[in-house]
């Protein structure tokens, strides 16, 4: 969908921005997949102090290899402490303790809210069951601030999401405050095409930054809603060879064991 | 006091059908061979509980044993959809699947208030989404202090809860360690409960991160080593990544996944 | 992430005069050192709060550091009274102290709330007993599933609270282990944080039933061996009875008392 | 007070009665003091399984002395599991898993309400500053059913206790069950005179058993109430070498570190 320089892929940008914007010392709480590839990526580049939370229980873990799921045994070997369940949640995100919550998505929309639940038809007989909420609706809320990880596409970028199980800025600006969500919210929505931000006064996406070869007619044309567009948008520094590396290192030890 | 039995005879005894039946483990620790067993003994109209439903769900769902599942994110860890779920829920195959759904914070309360003791539990949750207008289990509650708004979530009660741990001393007493998620939690909310382990030692000695589970607290425990596979029990196995991923395709096609079943569970006398 | 500092210097950072403290410790890990340099520094109109105050508390009572207390079980452990603490609320001297009174059940409900951004906690507790009556912090609180009234008791939210741990590594993660208490909760309940430690190592290798607190969830680490005396810290000393049955006659009288501190606590540069 | 049997003291046979009174395989929720005496003799000699929980937060203590405290470390080092302070009381005490909860008592009344808190003038401004509460009032409403042990005269065994700090049956008959307490209450109270149970009835301690050398006007002169007393009073059986033997050998380990 989108033109690619030949020296990386789409995902391999997505994944080394995402990395990019977790600074050094971050507490981080990672969900599988994307984010736990974008975070593990930023520990062995720029970040080797990143403190990584995983949601089965794991305090700083530091997997040398990229888990397949998200109570991979590495995650346990290689954490400062491994506790329960109910204390990652009520000790440790609930309270405001963790800087940033790493979030996938099926669905984003416009204020940023989030859908991991159901796609079209009704709440109990809908046309795709998604896997659920797991801990994200909390993350968005308890995280100092959310950033989230997605490839851009008109199904995933909706103008309002089918189900909102995890709330971005809701219907806009005010929202978060009213309903007692004491985080920022997402911050930053890193995609295989470019950055988009809240804009500080509407809370609405907006286009901050496309990817090296990416036009911002393709990030419209891939955007279910009138995109908004930030008046000068950034050209995202490409990958460098050794975040590329390392990247293609951890990729291909994904899942493996140990 | 703990019996040490057969997990045939554990689960003959202990689950019956239309029993409420929570069977965790969080990646790590899941009791697969209790589940096979479940299914092998033709459990029926389970009200199935669980944060993580995964594989071994996908598969007590599409044998259908279960009349409802109470859950906060079922899928194929690292891998994608459950299709036997999917198949339940959006196409009511093979037979409709009620769903009491939740975040994982609030399932990881209503076990803590279950094993407390506690009709219901607190927590900041839910606030915004719409999981509120869909869960009649989730309500408003108001501090008496503050006045601030929280959320409430009742406590889950199991009749019977089923774990996966590395070992039991003779005596009946249960060790696990490495990611120990949510299970002392539900064993402790559960009237009854069935710990299948790798294997029974003469004394547990204590290990880093260790959770002991005293024998008085828990009602069967049976040996089955290899029981969480393809789940992994940590110091005695790795995760079968390869299983999960091979099994999105095993489990996409209805019959593709019954003669599964048939070949992998209902004629093996035994898991392992 | 945690600083590591001299302890005179940690004190007279993060303790300051109308501070609420806690200073935390289950019989094993109690604060001394801490306790006795806020003594040194003459720390006054603090709200000390711990669920067994024990010789530390008679010590800072004593001594006129404290305009309240919060508690549940004031006594010195195994041998009897704390005659400090009962000449404060019997007499006034040497200041009157405010208490506010609780259980364990209540008290450790309020340092998991505090540790988990509640604003209150929910038990079953109290009912029938006469602390409802003294204590304003213990309200009734009825499920919204059941309508089953039961006890709500309000977060801790202490401006410091001080433990000591068996050890830190050079980043400032601090271990313990051993009976724990409600450490964790009380450290996670607070706005700053102070931990003694008997040793800093290179690595905190992983001990079975320890505790770790990383040093992001930790204000400053104070190495001071033997810094819990006369309790104790498991792997490095034993629990020093002898000294809490002597303390009984140091105690009785406020002039013995006066001699005592002065010549061990004031009049020493730091303890041990 | 009374007399004894030269081959025993008062507070030996006290001792003896309440670690006979603990069935084996039991769980037992102890308090430091007389009750971590008498649970330790009944460990030693015919309950071997009794299950010793401390409040400090040890699960299955089995202490081959006896402790000061009840933090002392030979209850960790021998322990099934220690876990929080927290964890003990709302996983363990507070559903009910408990069998046997073991109390002191500074003042005990006619329905065996225990006080800790406070003797004599105002609560603000007591006579007597005890040291509270502790676990006891929750021990007191969600054990099985509670055991007191304590040393009997006019000034602990009162009318009304000054200050109810965890109740045993109130006011009377009914009571446990309108306040919610879900567990039996005080089913025996074990003296250095005798034993006393409530009546099933009233609710109100009745002398049913007397130590050797007892007479029960001895046991009436030393309540502060007009003594009810069973039909049929019997007389404790009198402690066994053997019970005297291990008692003496835990009480000279007392406060011995490990």
């Amino acid at each position: 969908m989108t033109t690619s320089d030949p020296q990386w892929t789409p995902d391999e940008m997505m994944s080394v921005a995402a990395s990019r914007a977790l600074r050094d010392g971050a507490v981080c709480f990672v969900g599988i997949g994307l984010p736990s590839t974008a975070a593990n990526l930023a520990r062995h580049t720029h970040a080797p102090n990143l403190v990584l939370i995983y949601e089965s229980g794991t305090l700083g873990s530091k997997p040398g290899v990229l888990p397949l799921s998200i109570g991979d045994g590495v995650l346990a070997d290689t954490a400062d402490a491994v506790i329960s369940v109910p204390e990652v949640f009520n000790y440790w995100l609930q309270p405001g303790r963790i800087d940033v919550g790493f979030l996938g998505a099926a669905q984003i929309d416009r204020f940023a809210n989030i859908n991991t639940t159901v796609i079209g038809g009704d709440y109990r007989r809908p046309k795709v069951r998604l896997p659920g909420a797991g801990g994200a609706p909390e993350i968005a809320a308890s995280c100092r601030e959310v950033m989230v990880v997605v490839r851009q596409n008109p199904r995933t970028f909706v103008a309002r999401v089918d189900f909102i199980t995890s709330v971005g800025f809701g219907s806009g600006p005010g929202d978060r405050e009213r309903l007692g969500l004491r985080g920022a919210g997402p911050r930053t929505v890193i995609t295989d095409l470019g950055i988009l931000q809240p804009d500080p006064r509407t809370c609405e996406l907006t286009l901050t930054h496309v990817h090296p070869g990416i036009d911002i007619d393709t990030v419209r044309a891939n955007t279910g809603w009138d995109l908004a567009v930030a008046p000068e948008v950034a050209v995202t520094e490409p990958p460098t060879p050794e975040e590329l590396a390392v990247l293609r290192r951890l990729e291909a030890t994904k899942g493996g064991n140990r | 006091m703990a019996q040490i039995v057969p997990l045939a005879a554990a689960v003959a005894d202990l689950i019956h059908d239309g029993d409420t039946v929570a069977l965790e483990g969080f990646t790590h620790l899941i009791p697969f061979a209790a589940g096979h067993e479940i299914i092998r003994q033709r459990r029926t109209d389970l009200t199935l509980v669980r944060m993580t439903p995964d594989v071994i769900f996908d598969q007590l769902i599409g044998m259908g044993c279960a009349r409802k599942l109470v859950f906060s994110w079922g899928g194929n860890p690292g891998v994608g959809s459950l299709h036997r779920f999917r198949d339940a829920v959006e196409a009511g195959w093979p037979r409709p699947l009620e769903l009491e759904e939740h975040s994982h914070a609030g399932m990881a309360n209503r076990y803590v208030a279950g094993a407390s003791g506690l009709p219901f539990a607190v927590l900041r949750g839910y606030v915004g989404t719409d999981l509120v207008a869909q869960t009649s289990t989730i309500k408003p509650i108001t501090c008496p202090f503050t006045g601030e708004v929280l959320t409430a979530v009742p406590a889950l009660r199991p009749d019977v809860t089923v774990i996966h741990a590395q070992r039991a001393d003779r005596a009946g007493n249960v060790q696990l360690w490495g990611i120990v998620g949510v299970q002392k939690e539900a064993v402790l909310a559960a009237q009854r409960s069935l710990v299948t382990v790798e294997e029974v030692v003469d004394t547990l000695d204590p290990r880093p991160g260790a959770v002991v589970l005293p024998t008085w607290a828990v009602t069967a425990v049976a040996v089955v080593p290899g029981g969480a596979h393809p789940s992994y029990a940590q110091g005695y196995s790795v995760r079968d990544n390869d299983f999960y991923v091979a099994w999105d395709a095993i489990s996409r096609d209805r019959e593709t996944f019954l003669a599964w079943m048939r070949a992998n569970v209902l004629e093996v006398g035994r898991d392992h």
